[in-house]
């Protein structure tokens, strides 16, 4: 874990109201992993207060990615930075994606926002195993493509290739993933995470996810983002030191 | 050798400067030890420890206010047994006086938590946390009734000769009768303030946004009002105080000992920058080498106020 | 015409909507209608009222602080008889419910003015100060002790038969216990809240940043204490609550609302942008047109709390 | 009185430390008055709260001027600011400085930042009255000439033409000054203001200062900025209101 001033070396919009900020930070992108996260002060004030959970979106070189839309005051300010601006990032943070299990097609869903820690596992796999995505979103404007491999796609308009949710999409897969041995690897909001969790206990497939929760330290000293164990119901697990990543079976979502 | 003498006395307890790490904001010191050096600091406290671990509160815990932030854990904590069995033997090695904060629903409990803990050498001394806001069976009724802070003071005081502080509740009418009171059975100090009682709504769900509705206020938003609770007791009772609240930088630190602390607590700024701690010890000693201050007890209630 | 009723009942006091200017931040409404229309909004409260004019304490008396300001004006104001004559005749020319605010020193006092104001026509409602802060021989005695808050609403009740608001102090243990006693003593609403008590020293001077060493805080650090302290209220008394403190933009009206409030009232943010109450009333309207809510008015209380 | 979003056109700093930014605010550039003020909300959001109070340091068509050095928060966000950049201002608030009284000769005595205000005023009188002006400060750095005319200076450490106050080196110039009509216009530290009182009473010269107060509205509504009168010991006067400007002999300072 670091606090280091990181300088964003390159901004985008990879489509419509998703930021992309290139950070260079040597430090962390030496030993981030997928799946964990960085605590970044979005400001140069005290305004806002606390930190901005982002996973690592993708790591190149020295260089690590974070990808984010506007949702408040935080990622509004994030928004506005610029090229040779500096954010202080705390990270990395977290327990993230077991990548190097015994499994021949790493199957991604990935719902709205929850595509961002995809293209650094996508990256990570492509040469070693097989790789099917699956990304929803509301309309086509929130089915995130940047930096995936492989993929189909989902909407609840149906303004892409399939009308419906992606856990729906997936489902239709169904025979063809049990045909191969997979891991699924799943983000996105807690409603998706939920059916996902269903769908995988049902069919008894291996399968993290990474999970959020509203956090004021990221890194264990507030008890600020508890998240129900199935192992032991005396005591909750914490989202960002046990987490952000699960195995769907160790928790309640 | 550091020419400016930092080191403070809260009755019986030497520290070797005023800057101490608040409870609940540093867990049981492991964290936090990753980004500043413990020895460097003038005491570390520890998250309210309860008589039997307790599991704290559904989420959301945690939202953001302005210059500020709402929590409402429920005292989560390991309970008294794996304190000692998993989290002292860390704690041990690092040349810090470790402070155990105690949160109780019962005056009962309270004196059993000290009893055990109380032969642990590591220990250096007790919080008494009688103002959760967050525990519904405990924490309100003690931290808002005089009375039963008396008392708590009383049957603590008797179940342990470490030095006993007090953290009190800012919810109430006037404070300085607290520490009045504190001071009568015999407690050592004061700890003022923890959290002021505020809370949120989702305007669009009509939900409150923390779980248990009501939440404590912390942050810089408190820090007008932890002074002024500083300043009430500084002025009115003779006992030693430790200023909390909205503490963010050097200045803030000063600002606490100028209204009455002894020595001041970090809380919320740890969740931010949990090596500022560690700086703002150098930029205090700073301060006192610029403003030609050898020893920075002398800041307690250094106020000058004309009336 | 408006899709929406925005009307609200404070009691017997009937405005169209729930926006007010909140006493000590619009002056007499001269100024301020410069910059928005005063018929638009629900209703102005005056500066605090004495029976005397006041020369107020002398400066510094604002201190910026996060998120929020530090004030001891000292109830600096042109006193009964000047009001009536100076400052209604401007006020007549509007067409927006104007509420009195009274502060005194004792019980005398207050009954004096009201019976002095009572007649005017143009005053629609009293809102009682009995939580200045500021002042020393009154206020703070008056807020914080619930018998005399309990006389002074059952003296001036007898004084007047316009609405009847209380404005209360936060700075008390429970603050629901004096919206009961104010019901009891026939007041018909009380408002929630008054500013905390906060102070803030120069760390290079030592001496205090306001002359009068404690001050009122105020803006949007205070805002999750004044919700705590307005659903306090909502969920142990059956009074309407006039809901204030750190409001900043429409979702802080209608978090107030959710929490208990029937109106509420605008402060700080006058400073700011004295153009912003007549864009909230917009704003709130467009809310409701939004989430399908007919009459402003379910809104108050409509929080949704499990427990 | 006008709340405008006002895009700044220019920024100098026209000696160290010292920042000017030129305003275009064609509604306010209209109407301001030498002497009277602006307030400004520094910052896109709500830190800090408050606004900030800055005098009107020149006009030039449609545009305004005002100057400022780094004290706190407020003016660190403020020198950050870019061409392009809109500030929300709301002014033109007070009451300025008299021009038009009956004198043949305007003495500017400034101290430090206090020089502020003067560049219009220099600006205003330079074809109408014979100026002199007197700018003080603690070194050579703290003594701003932008935009005065026919100056001496004086600072603490002698590092310019006079060793001592502005005061001082006033005082030096005593026979001159009561050798013709002449009216005195002052702003500086209080402390300098103070000693201009004296001067001016002992000598009876007519005298306009322009004072400084701690503001929360800057025009009237909080009475955050209570000056004492002279003429009135019951009731305060307001700096934002009745002032900034005041003749000397009306206020105790
Ligand atoms: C481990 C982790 C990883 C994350 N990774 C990403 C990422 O890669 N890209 C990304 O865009 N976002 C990510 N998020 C969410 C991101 O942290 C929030 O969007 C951000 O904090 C919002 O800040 P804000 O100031 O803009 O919004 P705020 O003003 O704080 O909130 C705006 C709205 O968003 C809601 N909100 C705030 N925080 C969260 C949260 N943690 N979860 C759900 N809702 C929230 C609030 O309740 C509010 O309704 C992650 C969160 C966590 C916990
Ligand atoms: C009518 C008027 C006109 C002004 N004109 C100018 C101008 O043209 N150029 C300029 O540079 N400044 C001017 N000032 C002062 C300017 O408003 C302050 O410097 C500014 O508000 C400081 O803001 P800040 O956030 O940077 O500092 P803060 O963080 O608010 O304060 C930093 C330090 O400055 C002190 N301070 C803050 N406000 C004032 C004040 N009003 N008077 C004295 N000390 C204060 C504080 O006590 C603190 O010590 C004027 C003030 C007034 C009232
Ligand atoms: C997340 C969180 C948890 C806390 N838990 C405890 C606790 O267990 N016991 C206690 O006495 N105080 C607790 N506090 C209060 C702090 O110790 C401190 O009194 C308060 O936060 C004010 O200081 P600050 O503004 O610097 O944070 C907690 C505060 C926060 C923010
Ligand atoms: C400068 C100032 C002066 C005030 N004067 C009074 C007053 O005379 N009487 C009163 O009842 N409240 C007074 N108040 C309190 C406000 O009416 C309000 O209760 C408080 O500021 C909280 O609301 P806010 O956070 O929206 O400002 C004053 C507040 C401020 C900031
Ligand atoms: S966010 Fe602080 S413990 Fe998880
Ligand atoms: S600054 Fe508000 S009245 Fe002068």
């Amino acid at each position: 874990m670091f606090i280091v001033k990181s300088r964003i070396v390159e901004k985008k919009e990879p489509q419509n109201k998703i930021y992309l900020l290139k950070i260079h930070s040597p430090e962390i992108a030496s030993i981030i992993q997928p799946g964990q996260f960085l605590n970044i002060h979005v400001s140069d004030d005290s305004y806002p207060l606390l930190r901005r959970p982002f996973s690592v979106c993708d790591v190149e070189g020295e260089n690590i990615y974070i990808m984010f839309n506007i949702l408040g005051e935080g990622t509004r300010i994030l928004a506005k930075k610029n090229v040779g601006n500096s954010l202080d990032i705390l990270g990395p943070l977290g327990v993230g994606f077991n990548l190097d299990d015994d499994y021949e097609t790493a199957v991604i869903v990935a719902g709205g926002l929850g595509a961002a820690p995809f293209p650094y596992v996508t990256r990570l796999l492509r040469n070693k195993k097989k790789i099917l995505s699956f990304i929803g979103g509301k309309t086509e404007l929130d089915v995130i493509t940047y930096g995936m491999h492989n993929y189909k796609t989902a909407s609840d308009d149906g303004s892409v290739e399939f009308k419906g949710t992606v856990i729906d999409l997936l489902k239709t897969q169904l025979q063809h993933l049990q045909n191969q041995k997979i891991k699924i690897f799943g983000c996105g909001p807690t409603a998706m995470l939920r059916s996902l969790k269903q769908f995988c206990m049902e069919k008894e497939f291996n399968c993290e996810v990474s999970t959020e929760c509203a956090m004021a330290c990221g890194f264990g000293i507030c008890q600020g983002c508890p998240i129900e164990s199935t192992k032991n119901k005396d005591k909750y697990l914490l989202v960002c030191k046990n987490g952000p990543v699960f195995n769907i079976k160790d928790v309640i979502l | 050798m550091s020419k400016v003498d930092l080191s403070v006395k809260i009755g019986p307890l030497k520290l070797r400067n005023p800057v101490m790490l608040a409870s609940g904001t540093v867990g049981y010191g492991n964290e936090i030890s990753e980004f500043c050096d413990l020895n460097k600091l003038g005491g570390i406290v520890t998250k309210s420890l309860s008589l039997k671990p307790r599991k704290g509160n559904p989420p959301q815990r945690i939202v953001e206010t302005p210059a500020g932030m709402l929590n409402a854990i429920g005292l989560a904590n390991v309970g008294v047994e794996e304190f000692i069995k998993e989290k002292i033997p860390f704690l041990k090695k690092y040349d810090v006086p470790l402070i155990c904060n105690i949160a109780a629903s019962t005056i009962e409990e309270y004196v059993e938590c000290i009893k055990i803990l109380t032969n642990e050498e590591t220990i250096k001394a007790f919080e008494i946390n009688v103002s959760c806001p967050n525990v519904r069976e405990g924490g309100l009724q003690f931290g808002n009734n005089i009375k039963a802070v008396g008392k708590v003071t009383e049957k603590v005081r008797a179940a342990t000769d470490k030095p006993l502080i007090i953290k009190l509740s800012p919810n109430v009418s006037y404070i300085a009768e607290f520490a009045e009171i504190v001071k009568k059975e015999g407690g050592d100090a004061v700890s003022a303030i923890n959290t002021l009682v505020g809370t949120a709504f989702n305007i669009f769900t009509k939900k409150p946004k923390i779980y248990n509705v009501n939440a404590g206020l912390s942050g810089p938003a408190i820090k007008p009002v932890a002074l002024a609770k500083v300043l009430e007791i500084s002025r009115n009772v003779h006992i030693p105080i430790i200023g909390i609240g909205g503490i963010m930088n050097w200045k803030d630190v000063i600002e606490f000992m100028i209204a009455g602390a002894s020595a001041i607590q970090i809380g919320t700024l740890n969740f931010i920058d949990p090596a500022a701690s560690e700086k703002i010890v150098k930029e205090i000693e700073d301060y006192c080498i610029q403003t030609g201050i050898d020893k920075i007890s002398e800041l307690t209630a250094s106020y000058l106020i004309d009336k």
